[in-house]
């Protein structure tokens, strides 16, 4: 067995998950107070934009937040497929709800902050598109997963998809280079160095590990339920047959 | 009489629920074809609430057509539709009760969605309701007109996209009537007549209907 | 009672002027090689192929003019099974017996040993079991016609005894069977039609 | 090997193109819903032909991805998909054959009839060679990509529009690049690099689409 | 040669453990209760379904190390019947045994009866005859091992006689035949397997 492996079994992981949840949960409560503390009251408005501007802590580190969760699906996909490691399979089933929640949110708080800057809720420009897109295949795996009646095949089935999906991130993350668009282009993941003043810059940092955390914090957390559940399950399938 | 047609509306209603039913992937359908166009004809803002009654309305004609396909295939591939012939149920009664459960299955989910997607295609506000009403008093005659289709291609093998053919030439009455509707409550103009021309269109396919849909079930059974 | 008969099946004539009459608690065998018209005689019967010759007449009535008696007295098992994967076996069952006017789910299953499987889906019961499920809507919705089209294929010799045994009570109880099959089944005295050559 | 290949090609050809097959409902479907949209949005020649490319991309789209459902649906609950499971052929090549037949017969007849649409649709002659190019290069990528969907739906009971959700975000490139390259054309610019992006979809879908959906048929013999 | 083999399915074990080893012309008939877990194990011989544990071996070589040398030498009848109804009984048989690498399609007809409907449409065949024209393939596309999931089911006694006329030739011939089975059916020698009791 390797070190994966027996990181990876059930039993290691009830252990130590017990160690790492309360850490996630309450790194993320606090990243997320001080970061909306930050960014709400300490953070200068936008010269441009006003007040407005503050959707931005919640906008862009939910849209991360939305790609960072696919990757980290088709990663763990590739685990389940390569190595045929279970947990990560269960990963992988926990990670969807969450990245199709922060995706979501991405959605509903860029069109908040459209309303405002574009005059409109929604344009079908390649970024927003291309994010509407990415919701979808968050949809479609769930679907998937839940489709089959047997939880071991669902998996498998919703794995490949996820491997296959993974395409789109690239295109979400890069659509305004590649198109002219309204949306913004990146300005604070860029190879010269964060174009942002950095008052707006610690809050919105800070909400993106406040996040990210969070994120750990929910996965582990329905993990555990999913590796309890089927210790329920094995149990009473012991009992039914010991009758 | 009640209770054999109850069950097998709600048996219809848990099939179509349940996990692999059909509700989830016909409203899915529904959302995807309608954020598919603004791909296909760009992102103009006025180009696309100009089109949005259109785009709606053929989307959710297309996602109830397609689904009806099964309505009673997978009933006849698997001899349930022998035996549901043979309960005391006249097929005329049987064919609505499939079809009402068909349409509370899928056609009052599509009227959930529609607001979202309205939203998304700029449709002006004061369209809204006249959509909803169009859509409730068409989605029903569309899930009636499909019944014929479904049935009538029972016997074909591989019917699937086939009832779309029978079926949509039929449905132009209710698209065009749908979309004038809400085209003259966009313009100020009140939306009575083809309100009332989509309620009309609705008692004829519901005489129609499990007339014609009984009788292609009964052909079936003969193969 | 059947009355000069006939089944015409893509043009070819599977039997002609047909007449027998079955009193309660008869029991009619149907026999012949593969394509003899076994399946279609009992669609016929069940009204559900339309005859191209004579009537099927059940107490003194044709059949096509009061379907729904008929239908009530009635209960086929055909070659398919009727079942959907994704609803539980007694939900399945539930349906059916509703349907027809029948009575509880639970005795049904125990009578054809499934009672453990109730909760299951359906999707994932072997061929026999399937079988045996279709087999349980005869006691659950009982009827006084029984139309059982190869009702012994698939089951196992637990099943098979279990499928006599009711046989036999709905004939003591004054019910009818009509059932094709190609193997030697002994459900006691009763009558016996071949059916001729196949193609 | 290649006559196994041929062989598969041949049968399924032989399937589509009989009575009750796809080809002609896949067809008609395309047809039927490029129509509806002149009742939808209106008569106005100008606005049809600005939304021509976009209303030929997606219901061609939708045409390709409806039939697939059925691409290993019928062999799978007919039985035959074990039995070709165990011939020789490796499943990717398997999955290769039927994809190539599907895209023959279903992809090249919707190239067929499209110049009748787009005249229909008021397209501008000059869009017509580039369109026809870029459906060309397009339909086989979203026959290969609908066989991914169809294969993981397969052991789903009921996939039914379950494939068209899984299908289309994967397929919107496709559509982007296939209005972009039309879109071009019409505006007198040359189209050489949406082409070029498509023609790079199809070498990917070539890639990646027979390891997928050999996966997927291969998960689906477990039940 | 069968090794430990076991199977799972959902997630309840159907068996553990089973070890047998076929030598060329013998046969093994599967037994047991409905949902004992005939055709899954038949299934798990085929390489259709992974085994929980142990392996399958063919001369030799574990069957999933080279599955296109065992594919070659298998023919594996399921319940299901893998016919396409618009097609004519001919093509659906042709395309098989072209696929299996075979020979052709007439004298695999004639050897299961079915000369005279070589050219209907496969539709519209009676239950046994599209038993019949499933079968044909053993003759159409000749393999080493059978496997056969009840074969006899809706066979009428004609077609059962040819049946286990073509199970004694293969036999004899070096053939090796694996069949579950719930009727008596007299193919020779035989070993024999039987499976635990159903759920
Ligand atoms: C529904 C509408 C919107 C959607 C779906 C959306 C989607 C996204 C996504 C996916 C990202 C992450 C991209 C990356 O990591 O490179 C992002 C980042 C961002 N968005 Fe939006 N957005 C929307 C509306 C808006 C609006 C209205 C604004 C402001 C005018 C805005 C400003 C930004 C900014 C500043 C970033 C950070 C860019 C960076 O520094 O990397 N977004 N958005
Ligand atoms: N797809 C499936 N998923 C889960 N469980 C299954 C599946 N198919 C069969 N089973 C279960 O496996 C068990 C064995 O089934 P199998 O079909 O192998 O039985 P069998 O011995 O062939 O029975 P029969 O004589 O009725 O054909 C049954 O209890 C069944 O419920
Ligand atoms: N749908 C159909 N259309 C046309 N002919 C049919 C149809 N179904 C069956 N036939 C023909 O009618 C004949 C009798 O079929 P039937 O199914 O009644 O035979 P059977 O006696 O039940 O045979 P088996 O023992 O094989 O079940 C067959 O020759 C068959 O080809
Ligand atoms: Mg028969
Ligand atoms: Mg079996």
């Amino acid at each position: 067995m390797s070190w994966w492996h027996r990181l990876a079994s059930p039993t290691r992981f009830m252990s130590y998950s017990a160690w790492v949840l309360p850490i996630a949960g309450w790194l993320a409560a606090g990243c997320i107070g001080v970061g909306l503390a930050l960014g709400l009251f300490a953070s200068p408005a936008d010269y441009q934009q006003g007040e407005t501007v503050r959707i931005m802590y919640v906008h862009v580190p939910a849209a991360w937040m939305a790609l960072f969760c696919y990757s980290a699906m088709a990663a763990s996909s590739a685990g389940y497929l390569i190595w045929k490691q279970p947990l990560a399979e269960l990963a992988t089933r926990a990670t969807a709800p969450v990245g199709a929640c922060f995706t979501a949110i991405a959605l509903v708080s860029g069109s908040l902050w459209g309303q405002p800057m574009w005059g409109t809720w929604w344009v079908w420009d390649a970024r927003l598109t291309s994010a509407l897109v990415l919701f979808f295949l968050y949809l479609g795996y769930m679907a998937l997963a839940e489709a089959f009646d047997d939880p071991t095949r669902g998996g498998k089935a919703a794995s490949i998809l996820a491997l296959v999906g993974f395409v789109n991130v690239p295109i979400v993350k890069f659509s305004v280079d590649w198109w002219n668009t309204l949306h913004q282009p990146a300005s604070v993941v860029k190879l010269d160095g964060p174009a942002i003043d950095p008052a707006m810059l610690v809050p919105l940092l800070l909400m993106a590990a406040g996040f990210t955390f969070y994120a750990v914090a929910v996965v582990i957390l329905r993990l555990r339920a999913m590796v309890l559940e089927r210790k329920i399950q094995a149990l009473q399938r012991q009992l039914a047959e010991a009758r | 009489m009640t209770g054999a047609f109850l069950a097998i509306v709600g048996r219809d209603l848990r099939l179509a629920f349940r996990r692999g039913g059909d509700t989830g992937s016909v409203v899915a359908f529904f959302v995807i074809t309608v954020t598919l166009f603004p791909f296909g004809v760009g992102p103009e803002p006025n180009l696309i609430a100009r089109i949005a009654p259109g785009v709606l309305w053929v989307a959710a004609l297309l996602a109830a057509t397609l689904s009806l396909d099964r309505l009673f295939r997978a009933d006849h591939e698997d001899g349930s539709l022998d035996l549901l012939a043979l309960s005391p149920l006249p097929l005329e009664v049987l064919v609505l009760a499939k079809t009402l459960a068909h349409w509370l299955a899928t056609g009052v989910p599509l009227l959930v969605a529609t607001p979202l997607l309205a939203l998304l295609l700029n449709l002006p506000l004061q369209g809204w309701g006249v959509l909803l009403a169009a859509l409730a008093l068409g989605t029903p005659s569309l899930s009636l007109l499909g019944a014929i289709g479904a049935a009538l291609t029972l016997g074909v093998r591989r019917g699937g996209v086939l009832v779309a053919l029978l079926v949509l030439p039929l449905a132009v009455p209710v698209l065009i009537f749908g979309v004038a509707a809400v085209d003259a409550a966009l313009m100020g103009l009140p939306a009575t007549t083809p309100l009332m021309a989509l309620g009309g269109l609705l008692l004829a396919a519901l005489v129609l209907a499990p007339w014609a849909a009984a009788a292609g079930v009964r052909l079936s059974l003969e193969s | 009672m059947v009355e000069g008969l006939a089944c015409v099946r893509s043009e070819r004539e599977l039997f002609r002027d047909l007449s027998f009459r079955l009193g309660s608690g008869a029991a009619l065998v149907l026999r012949g090689p593969n394509g003899a018209g076994k399946s279609s005689l009992l669609r016929v019967l069940a009204g559900l192929l339309p005859a191209a010759g004579g009537r099927v007449l059940w107490d003194g009535v044709d059949t096509t003019d009061r379907p729904g008696t008929f239908h009530r007295a009635l209960c086929y098992v055909g070659h398919q099974d009727a079942l959907k994967p994704t609803m539980t076996v007694a939900e399945n069952l539930g349906f059916w017996a509703g349907l027809g006017g029948g009575g509880e789910v639970a005795p049904a299953l125990r009578a054809l040993g499934l009672a453990a499987l109730a909760s299951l889906p359906t999707g994932i019961l072997s061929a026999g079991q399937r079988r045996r499920l279709n087999l349980a809507r005869l006691v659950a919705a009982p009827s006084r016609l029984w139309l059982l089209d190869e009702p012994t294929v698939t089951l196992d010799s637990g099943a098979l005894d279990r499928l006599t045994d009711l046989v036999r009570r709905h004939r003591d109880g004054g019910g009818i069977v009509v059932a094709a099959t190609h193997a030697d089944w002994n459900i006691g005295a009763c009558d016996r039609l071949d059916l001729g050559a196949g193609p």
